[in-house]
């Protein structure tokens, strides 16, 4: 359980240590990012002190003023809040350590970011939903934890695509907490107060869409409604594929995960390397889902 | 002045009446809230929520509290799902390896507190965290997803046109209602909320009462998370969270202390109505998330100040 | 003289039942005024109206005093604060809100001194026996400097010597000019205090009379409405083989069939601390009991129940019953599996057991359903042993058995006991009142200081002996 | 035999013990534990915790509980934040605010428990819901960020080289710990959680005393959230979420009971640091992050159980 001892082991060449605190760990992406992060580290030879920070800003500032105080090389940050999450940032340049952000961003800017904008998430959804519906329903949509930076960002997205299609109107708007259980008793709530009105919905998470989809098949109003989410999980690439959700959008943990070890190990050896590295969302219909299915 | 302060609200009129009052002003806003479907929805929708509660119902009798309820729920529903993928076994397996999962857990509980005489809310408090953890090492921290049928029907089928679910949690609210009030165990379950040291001296074993409860309360709580991940067709190693406050709030707003030796399963079952009938309303009503948390919190308050205000 | 407090037609009802019916009564500086009843007669009920804890339905109380201080029958402590705080709550020596400890605890030890009683004032609430809390209530209504005292059987665990000490100072006060409501069901005490009596019945006021025009006997009478056969002499078991054989530091005993053995002794001596220990309510290191020559290890009450051995313990409130548990519910805890068919309880059955408790021991209570916390403190009392008594047990321990009980039932249950030890059952019975003692027992065994001092006869012995082995020398 | 079998557990020598254990562990573990940078790191991680510990030690003290901790620090972070914009107030006006904020929410709190005596489970679980609304609703469901340097110094500053929320805490600590034991409101405290009925006859103001008791807990919640937000640079309105139970959990592992009347600030700084040390140390040996939740679910439940122990 214990990975390894110290870095600073007497014999050999003492290998680089990189800090990382995650968003939660809890979650089936970040889990992804993680995995895909101690892949790399093992073949590049790097000692990973990777932290949980279970969704709190507050304790993932704890964690990297911990990596101050251990000394470590490098930290890799996978910010909870884009605000909230600044001063982590801000107290490792302060001290000098490189730190590369992973997946989401912060205000404060770090030495390099890998990974993507929650805000192309939504607009990509939302605009297939609108292509779906040639620009004219009744959409719902299915938020995330309230105030949280992916519920804001995938949310802004999708407001910004609705507001370009004024045939579309947002008839519902409600959280489910990123939760299955949640969703689908929301959904059944809906089935009951808008019945028949709703032609699409939105979940800001395949965790959602997969609630709505399950609520909306015991209804058997499937046929009659869009659903899309985001994140690409497997339980929604094989619903996808086996025709049940009609979209979701594939954000590329493991992609984003190496390419952070990467540019990493780039600025301790003083190599050049990208300060932005963006890492683009792609939807993913039953036309291409096969290309993601493992 | 033997009466303490804090009132012991006998499930009195007030809360009935509190939930009829809500009903009627939904169903004259909502006019499809008194639907046939959606007060089968709704129903549906609080079983979970209210076989927790019932379980609950026994520990907070005996004057503890259980806190592991969501995490447990989460465990148990992984290890459920872990042995419920298409051609493995009968779902019967899953099923009870889910509820015993849960009663490990609660036996675990209940012997820390019995033995070990540690403040339940602490012992429970540990148990929340290491169940979850226990949740996500089960499943790598990953849903454990491609359930067969035969286990995912349990939260989604009917018999004689009735949910699964809501079956299930009218029988477990039976059983522990005909349990607790006409069975020896249930006499000893008060004794020990209401006074332990009597109860001690009146030659109740007081320890394994305390051990029974907690276990019972474990079983409920993996059985309620084998009909979640039935429901939702996975195991989650972050379902539940929250969910043991959603419960305990059942109970006592349904009137049973949180000192123990006062209450049931009845006021249980009405409070779990009364909480299903705000969620389902205010979403029917589509008010705004926002809005929705406050006026939640008001209600719920208001409802019990209503309810032990009758009895003043 | 002036009059401090005068009651005007009280009236107070719980759910259908009238406690206190109509009463009036006038109390005057410096008068001892004792009110009596039987159990259930509304005495408590009224004081606590007095002290303004319960609301009275109709009528007036009019206090003239500054401050009031009530001993309340069931005490009212913090068991977690110490025996000082506990003294000088409400009324502590504070500079702007800052504690003055040296002189709480200089007050705590100074009251305490002046009834008798050697307690720590640093020592928690919790970790002294019934009798010492009850003398720590007294010190504290003592200092509260009120000019109306009321007592609500504040002695019902005392024995004679710190009694005596009391009543000493309620003297004191009285020449002081305070007034003082006392209520007890020990008859002596009544008439040794009193200057005017009160008698309530059924919650009704039934007369108020000057001390000297009253006696014991028409006093009784006025409390009952009858009149009392005389208890006279009770009829004993004969006693049999040896039953229960206990063995504990400093205390050796035997107790045989049909016996009845009395254990005396001064606040604290440890009497009730050797009881317990017989029946496995504290784990006891060194405790070896042998049941009809049998050597047993009792872990629990449920063990001993399980032995036939069966207690009535006298904190009532703590150890006694469940509160908001119903009369049934509390009788028959201790002997469920009687009344269960397997796990299930047969209702009928239970019930009819506990209607005949009720009426053997004519429970004051709205029926059976009503819960225990809602009964007078002798109606509790007689629950416990009822509740006792139905696990049928081979051997009795009983601690204080009659604390709170009336007169007439005090005599009743002095012949319920006599009658079980003619049965054959071997009763321990532990007791602060010298005449219960010395007219119950077979043998009589006194304890000073955690351990046996002396072993008499009661025919053959005075309570003047009694006292003198009792006494820390 | 007047010994209850529920033990009172005086702030024993258990857990100062357990600490020392664990401390020893950890720096032979990890030689960088015993640093100045990681302790004094360690003490300011714990010092958010730590308030709201010693906020909420006085609510427990009178039997009551509050769970609406989290909630409130969100709504005073955010409530602060609004009022500390670049060139807006001087510090002091935010800190104000948010401080008043949450005593406000403690206040209502105190006034439903104390005049509606309605359960604190009750009244704090619908401030928790209601509070995160209007957390949501001021914020507009967004971070209010771009904070004034002044007000975020005193998250990140140091006075003579001691980081400010590190003073803060111990200044609340101390501040408490003479109102507790050596004022009579501290007297009052402990004797309407020991004994309600008896306080009340004593003449102590039982109703005054709860809210007051309220009140404090909700302004130092309110306090502890000005700290987050400065710390963390931003009003965020789901911050806190979960840090009641932690709260909590320090009091209780610290040995205040939850039936009140038996306990204290010192066992709550103990209790705060405990698990300060087990959060910390788990992060530096780098345990996984499933294995954490079991390891500090079972140390927690373990130190407990040794501390209790120790006075059996
Ligand atoms: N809180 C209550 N609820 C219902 N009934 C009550 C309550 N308090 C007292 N009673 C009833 O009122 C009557 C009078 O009780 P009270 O305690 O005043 O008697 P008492 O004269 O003090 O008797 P004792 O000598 O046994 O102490 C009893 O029948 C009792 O059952
Ligand atoms: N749980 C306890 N913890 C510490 N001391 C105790 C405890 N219980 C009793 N004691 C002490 O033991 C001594 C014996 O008490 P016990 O109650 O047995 O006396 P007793 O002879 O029954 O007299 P009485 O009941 O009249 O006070 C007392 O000094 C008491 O303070
Ligand atoms: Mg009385
Ligand atoms: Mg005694």
């Amino acid at each position: 359980v214990l990975q390894g001892c110290s870095g600073r082991q007497p014999s050999g060449e003492k290998r680089p240590v990189i800090g990382v605190s995650l968003l939660n760990l809890s979650n089936e992406l970040i889990a992804t990012l993680d995995q895909s992060m101690e892949e790399k580290a093992k073949q590049m030879g790097v000692e990973l002190i990777v932290n949980d920070a279970q969704r709190s800003a507050e304790k993932q500032v704890q964690q990297v003023e911990s990596f101050v105080a251990q000394k470590v090389d490098a930290i890799i940050l996978n910010p909870c809040e884009v605000e909230a999450s600044s001063p982590a940032v801000e107290k490792a340049l302060a001290a000098g350590i490189p730190i590369v952000n992973v997946n989401s961003e912060t205000r404060a800017a770090p030495t390099a970011f890998v990974g993507s904008r929650d805000e192309e998430a939504g607009r990509i959804a939302m605009e297939y939903l609108a292509q779906r519906l040639n620009g004219k329903g009744n959409v719902a949509m299915m938020q995330g934890f309230l105030g949280q930076a992916a519920q804001i960002e995938r949310d802004q997205g999708a407001r910004d695509v609705l507001a370009k299609n004024p045939g579309m109107k947002l008839i519902a708007v409600q959280t489910a907490e990123w939760d299955r259980a949640k969703a689908m008793t929301l959904m059944e709530n809906w089935n009951q107060s808008y019945g028949s009105r709703i032609d699409a919905v939105f979940a800001q998470n395949d965790e959602m869409a997969m609630g709505a989809l399950i609520a909306l098949e015991q209804a058997k109003r499937k046929d009659k409604v869009i659903l899309a989410g985001v994140d690409a999980i497997p339980d929604a690439l094989q619903a996808v594929h086996d025709g049940r959700l009609d979209a979701t959008v594939f954000q590329d943990a493991r992609g984003q995960g190496s390419a952070a070890v990467a540019t990493a190990l780039k600025i301790l050896h003083k190599e050049p390397y990208e300060k932005q590295l963006f890492i683009p969302f792609q939807l993913v219909t039953k036309d291409n889902v096969a290309q993601f299915l493992k | 002045m033997e009466k303490p302060k804090i009132k012991s609200w006998p499930a009195s009129l007030g809360l009935p009446v509190a939930l009829a009052v809500l009903v009627a002003a939904l169903s004259l806003a909502r006019p499809n809230f008194l639907n046939l479907a959606n007060l089968v929805n709704l129903v549906r929708q609080i079983s979970i929520n209210g076989i927790l509660a019932v379980g609950v119902t026994y520990v907070l009798l005996t004057g503890g509290v259980d806190l592991s309820l969501g995490s447990v729920v989460a465990l148990s529903g992984v290890a459920a799902a872990c042995f419920a993928h298409p051609g493995q076994y009968p779902a019967i397996v899953p099923v009870a390896i889910g509820i015993l999962a849960g009663a490990a857990c609660g036996a675990a509980n209940g012997l820390v507190v019995a033995r070990g005489k540690v403040a339940p809310f602490i012992v429970t408090l540990g148990m929340m965290t290491a169940a979850r953890g226990l949740a996500l090492l089960v499943s790598g921290g990953r849903p454990v997803s491609n359930l067969a049928p035969g286990f995912t029907h349990i939260g989604s089928g009917n018999i004689a046109g009735v949910p699964e679910p809501i079956l299930i949690f009218f029988f477990v609210a039976l059983l522990s209602r005909v349990l607790l009030t006409n069975m020896r165990f249930g006499r000893y379950v008060y004794a020990v909320g209401g006074n332990e040291n009597a109860a001690l001296a009146s030659g109740v074993p007081v320890r394994s009462v305390k051990m029974a409860a907690y276990t019972l309360c474990g079983a409920l709580a993996g059985l309620a998370g084998v009909v979640l991940a039935s429901r939702i067709t996975t195991g989650q190693p972050n379902a539940g969270i929250g969910y043991e406050l959603d419960a305990i709030a059942a109970v006592v707003i349904g009137g049973t202390s949180l000192n123990g030796g006062v209450g049931g399963v009845d006021g249980t079952i009405l409070g779990a109505l009364l909480m299903g009938v705000i969620n389902n309303g205010l979403d029917l009503l589509n008010v705004s998330s926002y809005y929705q948390q406050v006026v939640k919190g008001l209600i719920i308050v208001g409802a019990v100040w209503l309810d032990r205000s009758k009895d003043r | 003289m002036s009059t401090v407090l005068q009651l005007d037609r009280i009236s107070k009802s719980f759910g259908g039942i009238l406690a206190v019916d109509d009463v009036s009564l006038t109390v005057q500086a410096g008068e001892i005024h004792a009110v009596t009843g039987e159990n259930g007669a509304g005495k408590s009920t009224l004081m606590k109206i007095v002290a303004g804890m319960y609301r009275p339905d109709a009528g007036a109380v009019r206090f003239t005093g500054r401050r009031l201080a009530m001993i309340h029958q069931e005490l009212l402590t913090f068991p977690d604060l110490t025996v000082a705080e506990n003294i000088c709550m409400g009324h502590e020596p504070s500079r702007w809100g800052w504690l003055d400890r040296p002189a709480m605890r200089r007050e705590a030890a100074g009251l305490l001194a002046r009834l008798g009683v050697s307690l720590n004032p640093s020592a928690r609430m919790r970790h002294l026996s019934f009798a010492e809390r009850q003398s720590v209530e007294i010190a504290k209504a003592l200092g509260g400097h009120a000019d109306l005292l009321i007592m609500d059987e504040p002695t019902s665990a005392l024995s004679d010597r710190e009694a005596e000490l009391l009543f000493r100072i309620i003297g004191d006060l009285k020449q002081s000019g305070v007034a003082v409501i006392y209520i007890s069901h020990r008859m002596a005490e009544i008439f040794r205090l009193a200057d005017t009596i009160t008698v309530l019945r059924d919650g009704r006021h039934i007369a108020t009379r000057p001390a000297a025009e009253l006696d014991e006997e028409r006093l009784i009478a006025l409390m009952v409405g009858r009149s009392l056969e005389p208890l006279g002499g009770l009829q004993k078991g004969v006693p049999g083989e040896t039953v229960l054989e206990v063995s504990l530091p400093g205390i050796q005993f035997s107790l045989r069939a049909g016996e009845i053995l009395g254990l005396a002794g001064l606040l604290g001596a440890g009497r009730s601390e050797a009881a317990a220990a017989v029946f496995g309510l504290v784990p006891t290191a060194g405790a070896h009991i042998r049941l009809a020559g049998r050597a047993v290890r009792i872990g629990s009450p449920a063990g001993a129940l399980a032995h036939g051995i069966a207690m009535v313990t006298e904190d009532r409130k703590e150890y006694g019953f469940v509160p908001r548990m119903s009369v049934r519910e509390n009788m028959t805890l201790s002997s469920l599996g009687r009344f269960a068919w397997g796990p299930v309880i047969r209702t009928r059955r239970e019930a009819a057991a506990v209607e005949e408790q009720i009426r053997r021991f004519r429970v004051r209570a709205a029926g059976a359903g009503q819960a225990v916390r809602d009964l007078s403190g002798g109606n509790q009392q007689k629950i416990v042993i009822a509740r006792a008594l139905l696990t049928r047990p081979r051997v009795l321990i009983l601690d204080e058995p009659t604390r709170g009980i009336d007169v007439g039932a005090k005599a009743e249950i002095y012949a319920l006991i006599a009658g079980l030890a003619r049965e054959g059952m071997a009763i321990l019975l532990i007791s602060s009142e010298m005449n219960e003692i010395l007219s119950l027992s077979d043998r009589i065994l006194v304890m000073r200081e955690g351990a046996v001092s002396a072993e008499l006869s009661p025919g053959r012995t005075t309570p003047e002996e009694i006292l003198r082995y009792a006494m820390p020398n």
